[in-house]
């Protein structure tokens, strides 16, 4: 499993390489740029994240005391702070994409500011749409070990995948705790 | 891997006591990026390193790399070692690129320059006006 | 040495109340299997497809080349047939070549395990790697893909084609190599047989262990580069173009920081096969067991850092090039130490001249050619000359083809007889050995001299002074591609006899010897209890497995 | 060793040529040395321990610290010893010179544009003085190429939107092979160039009226060159097949329908107008992507391409 989580971290590595670089090039670009993004957002964002990798602890905690039913609450609070960071990133993509901040090419914002602003938004959307994605496969894996939770298949002898989904949850919220600084946060 | 052969030790009490922290890191990391360290190298730093304690209590706490084998953590931290590198060479190149400046660009706060048809422009121009890297460097842009 | 191939005395049979791998399940029942064995072989068909896919568009390269001018095809098509050869070979031969084909088979029975560590997670990898194989041909079918392997920005982004497809076919093909990797970790750090302690793991063990340690690491990057690619090409992003305020060589580092360690996933195998058909083929204790196990290592580590020789002349600062030479020299050492040592295991041998060692006694001369030359690239200021020059396209063809592929053949032929049970005519193969020798230093060295008169690399055309080189090396290519049908003739024909092939006929002495030839399912009636190193051929022979002799 | 460098290497047409020629030679003299070493070694021992006599046991020889020792610092001396070489000379070779000749150097699939300080252009041919240090500044309009002098032992890739240099003297007057080392796509292997060496006198008196074989030469000739030459031949055929441009074949004398639905007859003004100021009248069913050649044709040459087209019924 660490492995695996070896394996996205370089993966995220990479745009955070190239995100780098070019945050070093063009530093007004970017400046300008995420001038755009809501800090708010971000920040309840971020809280939710934390607030889910914590509920996700929990559960992993439960399942190895063999507490079915309070894993299953905490599982489901994960799930819904998952949700809510979706929500709330479905408003921050939607208000951007209103404003024509959008990747390269499609980057139609007439508010003025360096070029490589469209370059700045190409990252932001690999980052965070990356990052989403991530998020919807551990909202489905939630789900899923919930079922099994809930169908009584796990035990402090045997809760392995609880387990397993718990370190590529934190993993997804680890991401986002760099995502956050570097992309709401850079001045 | 995962078939942790000890009973977990960490109580929910520390759970919640880490919560705690990131949360008030959190707090922390925006607060500061509202202050003004002197340079915005700096302020980035900071959000930096504050946001690698914050991913060191998830990885040792969370997700339990405190107790797990050494092997784990030993994968987990040359991951980032070999991201450091990847980060590193590419930025010592870009950093320490010869800046050439061509005879046409040398003087080009002055317009006429400008004139001078025979200056091959770069070619990216482009529909934005984007400034070749290089051209970066020369005053104008 | 025919007395001791054709001898499938009693000590071979297959008893009875077991069924070996190869007769075990219906014909559909591959498909969905997870038995290392099978996929190995899978695996084994299915790169040697693409080899010989790949194989037939150099063979059309070389004689596109045999004069200049046109030929036969134009300067587009050519430029397209130049990069599918080195795609498919790159992608879908030489990287899965010895891990998935060969390390499938042999890794698990070496550790003395009955079956990788997620078989699950190896079904998947094959089908991964079927899915970007049908998508990469897809990408060949509609339109074609003219950038080089490479997929150099901003010409990448710009030029028309299926390169999005092609690349996205690399995405998926990087991900079965990931997960074969993993496979490989884990399988090392679980499943070896008690008393297998990580000094008494056979060399070949060690090589694809540091193999997959950089399949693990280096690939996402690849993935995420390739991502970064398609975004560029759909959405115009601009990273890696100009005109968009880009850095076109900014590609090159993000490229060449998964390519240059997959050459080493390339070599680090083939090594890791030279290492186990040396001192068996000798009968011989390896020499400086340690010494190899480590430097696969840190070869694997050290070629992180050592990319950016790719790029002397692409515009990367003069201080960059300059620790990137340095690293790159430094890489070199590690495989010195293995060239010595291997040689100097044949001291006072044994030695067995059968194709798998006549074929690795080709990988001792052609890698020294290949990591030689290597040293005329490291520095910089001839570099500089030699650079995208045909001496280039010689000095990794040297690696690639003349080391990673030899030593392909040589695993292939040494374990052989234990994946399907037969025995191939040994002077037929010798015969092809030969001709794959001589064919290829046809084919190559006159590309040394070429490039270093100054003839650059995928040129379609070329200037009249250049065309008697280039006329030999096209008539090596037909040496080689003839040694290769004589090699498809006698493997296919050995296909078609009845099991002949003894447990042993090498004499060898790590466990995947000591079951029958082709294994039962399950590799091993009990759990083997390893008591030896690997190669104590100095003392009588004490089997780890019980039951089978 | 001199005999050795000829059959391998291009002619030195600089001091740093022969700089890394030196550094070659060095490294294939050693690099043979062990090679020889190794086949000798395999070849030896394959043969002298060949197998005589099956199930034999053999000596248990696993270690030799001396040995060992050996082939790991020998070879680390060496290549330690080759890297300062190498980036010597590199380094030595890529500091511009305070008063060097700038040219700037331009790629565009699939030429080479070179243009002097005083405001003269030429495609494909570069001329530069003997002796006298120049220091090229580069550029690509689309792609990348790499600018590649065999015989100064000299290559840069040339990068869009980025200016690079590249540093030499001659030191031998005559011709030389420019090449494009970066691959560039279809007519990558025909994207050539020459440099030409002149003494100053030659180089002045060049800079004043171009190659005097120009005067010697049959107009329709000299038009043929340029058809070549300059480029026109990767979008204008002789044969009638349609490239970016119509194809020259019997245009002379034809009246053609424009983008804007006039039409013109195509004779020596046309021509000519069409070669300084393409975008002037446009062929309907093509784009409007000719360059200009103003400046880049001397009219001698102009005169000589109408010629040519002329020919070509």
């Amino acid at each position: 499993m660490w492995l695996f989580l070896a394996t996205e971290i370089l993966m995220f590595g990479g745009l955070f390489v190239g995100y780098g670089l070019m945050q070093s090039v063009y530093p007004e670009a970017w400046i300008a740029g995420h001038h755009h993004l809501d800090r708010i957002m971000g920040a309840i964002n971020t809280v939710f994240l934390l607030c889910s990798s914590f509920t996700m602890v929990m559960a992993v905690h439960y399942a190895s005391t063999n507490n079915k039913g309070k894993t299953i609450m905490n599982l489901l609070l994960t799930l819904g702070f998952a949700g809510g960071f979706l929500v709330i990133k479905y408003f921050e993509y939607a208000h951007k994409f209103h404003d024509g901040l959008l990747p390269g090419r499609f980057f139609s914002y007439h508010g003025g500011g360096p070029a490589e602003q469209a370059m700045f938004f190409g990252f932001y959307f690999c980052m965070t749409g990356l990052h989403g994605i991530h998020v919807l496969i551990g909202m489905i894996l939630i789900s899923w070990i919930t079922l099994r939770t809930m169908k009584g298949e796990f035990s402090s002898a045997y809760y392995t995948p609880v387990d397993l989904v718990g370190l590529y949850w934190h993993l997804v919220d680890l991401i986002w705790i760099y995502l956050f600084p570097l992309l709401y946060l850079v001045n | 891997m995962s078939d942790h052969a000890h009973a977990h030790s960490s109580s929910a009490r520390i759970y919640i006591v880490i919560l705690g922290a990131l949360l008030v890191l959190t707090g922390v990391t925006v607060g500061a990026a509202y202050v003004n360290f002197g340079s915005s190298s700096i302020n980035l730093i900071i959000a930096v390193l504050i946001a690698t304690v914050k991913a060191t209590l998830v990885a040792m706490f969370f997700m339990h790399l405190r107790h797990d084998p050494p092997i784990n953590a030993i994968i987990f931290v040359s991951s980032l070692i070999f991201l450091g590198l990847f980060l590193l060479f590419p930025l010592i190149d870009i950093g320490s690129r010869d800046k050439v400046v061509p005879y046409g660009l040398r003087v080009q706060a002055q317009p006429a320059a400008q004139k001078k048809a025979a200056t091959p422009a770069p070619a990216a121009g482009g529909e934005h006006g984007a400034a070749p890297a290089a051209a970066g460097h020369a005053p104008a842009h | 040495m025919a007395d001791t191939v054709a001898t499938p005395k009693a000590h071979g049979h297959v008893e009875h109340h077991d069924v070996d791998y190869l007769h075990d399940g219906s014909l559909l029942s591959w498909l969905t299997t997870v038995d290392h064995k099978k996929l190995g072989v899978m695996y084994l068909w299915s790169v040697l497809f693409m080899f010989f896919l790949g194989g037939v568009f150099a063979l059309l390269v070389r004689l596109e080349l045999f004069a200049p001018g046109k030929q036969f095809m134009d300067a587009e098509t050519y430029n397209k047939v130049f990069t599918l050869h080195g795609a498919i070979m790159v992608f879908l031969f030489i990287i899965p070549s010895i891990p998935a084909a060969l390390g499938n088979f042999v890794l698990p029975i070496m550790l003395g395990a009955k079956d990788v560590a997620f078989p699950r997670l190896n079904l998947a990898s094959f089908w991964i790697y079927v899915v970007g194989a049908l998508i990469a041909v897809t990408a060949m079918v509609t339109g074609g893909v003219d950038t080089g392997w490479t997929f150099y920005t901003p010409y990448s982004t710009t030029t028309d084609g299926s390169v999005a497809l092609m690349t996205f076919a690399a995405f998926v093909l990087g991900f079965s190599s990931i997960l074969t990797g993993v496979n490989f970790i884990a399988t090392v750090h679980k499943l070896r047989a008690p008393g297998m302690g990580w000094f008494r793991m056979p060399l070949f063990i060690w090589g694809m262990y540091s193999t997959a340690i950089i399949q693990v690491l280096a690939t996402p990057v690849l993935a995420i580069t390739l991502l970064l690619l398609i975004m560029e090409r759909t959405f115009g992003v601009g990273v890696f173009d100009p005109k968009l305020g880009g850095d076109p060589v900014l590609f090159q580092h993000f490229f060449w920081f998964y390519s240059h360690p997959a050459v080493y996933i390339m070599i680090l195998p083939g090594m890791a096969i030279i290492s186990e058909v040396v001192p068996t083929m000798s009968q011989k204790t390896f020499f400086g067991y340690k010494a190899t196990a480590f430097s696969s290592v840190a070869i694997a580590i050290v070629s992180f850092v050592v990319w950016g020789h790719h790029m002397f002349t692409s515009g990367q600062s003069q201080l960059a090039g300059a620790i990137f030479s340095f690293l790159t020299f430094l890489v070199g050492i590690p495989s010195a130490i293995k060239v010595f040592n291997w040689i100097t295991t044949m001291y006072k041998g044994s030695i067995s001249l059968q194709a798998p060692m006549l074929y690795a006694l080709m990988f001792l001369i052609l890698f020294g050619i290949g990591g030689l030359t290597g040293l005329f690239l490291g520095a910089m200021s001839v570099d500089i000359h030699l650079h995208d020059t045909y001496f280039v396209v010689a000095h990794f063809h040297y690696v690639m083809m003349g080391s990673t592929a030899i030593a392909f053949l040589a695993g292939l032929h040494y374990w052989w007889p234990k994946m399907f049970g037969r025995m191939y005519n040994e002077s037929a193969a010798r015969v092809s050995a030969v001709l794959v020798f001589i064919g290829f230093n046809t084919t190559f060295l006159p590309q040394f001299l070429l490039g270093s008169r100054g003839m650059p690399r995928r040129y379609y055309n070329y200037l009249p002074e250049f065309q008697f080189l280039h006329q030999v090396s096209t008539v090596g290519s037909w040496i080689l591609g003839l040694g290769f049908v004589i090699m498809a003739g006698y493997l296919f024909a050995s296909l078609r006899k009845k099991m002949d092939a003894p447990a042993n006929p090498w004499h060898g002495r790590s466990l995947e010897w000591q079951i029958p030839s082709p294994p039962i399912t399950h590799n091993f009636h009990e759990v083997p209890v390893v008591t030896t190193e690997p190669y104590d051929y100095y003392r009588p022979f004490e089997p780890s497995v019980k039951g089978h002799h | 060793m001199n005999f050795l460098r000829e059959w391998m290497m291009p002619i030195q047409a600089s001091e740093h040529a022969a700089k890394v020629d030196n550094l070659y030679l060095f490294i294939f003299l050693l690099t043979s040395a062990f090679f020889v070493l190794i086949c000798y070694l395999t070849v030896l021992f394959a043969w002298k321990y060949k197998r005589k006599k099956e199930g034999v046991l053999t000596i248990n020889f696993q270690h030799n610290l001396a040995l060992e020792l050996v082939w790991s610092i020998v070879p680390l001396i060496l290549v330690i010893g080759i890297f300062f070489w190498g980036f010597h000379d590199y380094a030595a070779a890529s500091v511009a010179p305070n008063d060097a000749l700038e040219i700037h150097v331009t790629g565009k699939k699939w030429n080479w544009t070179f243009e002097y300080p005083d405001g003269t252009r030429s495609i494909r041919s570069l001329h530069v003085p003997v002796n006298k240090p120049v220091r090229l500044i580069m550029t690509s309009e689309d792609v990348l190429h790499a600018f590649f002098i065999p015989s100064l032992r000299i290559k840069q890739d040339v990068v869009p939107g980025r200016y690079v240099d590249l540093n030499f003297t001659a030191t031998v007057p005559g011709k030389h092979q420019v090449f494009c080392a970066e691959y560039c796509g279809r007519d990558h292997s025909g994207m050539l160039g020459d440099l030409f060496v002149d003494s100053p006198a030659k180089y002045a008196e060049w800079l004043e009226k171009g190659d005097e074989e120009l005067y010697k030469m049959k107009p329709a000739d000299l038009g043929k060159m340029v058809w070549e030459m300059k480029g026109c031949n990767s979008c204008h055929t002789l044969d009638g097949t349609k490239g970016e441009g119509p194809s020259f074949k019997g245009i002379f004398g034809k009246t053609e329908k424009l983008r804007d639905g006039s039409t013109a007859v195509v004779d020596e003004n046309y021509i000519r107008e069409s070669i300084l100021n393409p975008q002037a009248k446009v062929v309907a069913g093509y784009e409007p992507v000719m360059p200009t050649f103003q400046g880049l044709l001397r009219e001698i040459e102009i005169k000589g391409v109408i010629a040519f087209i002329k020919e070509l019924k």
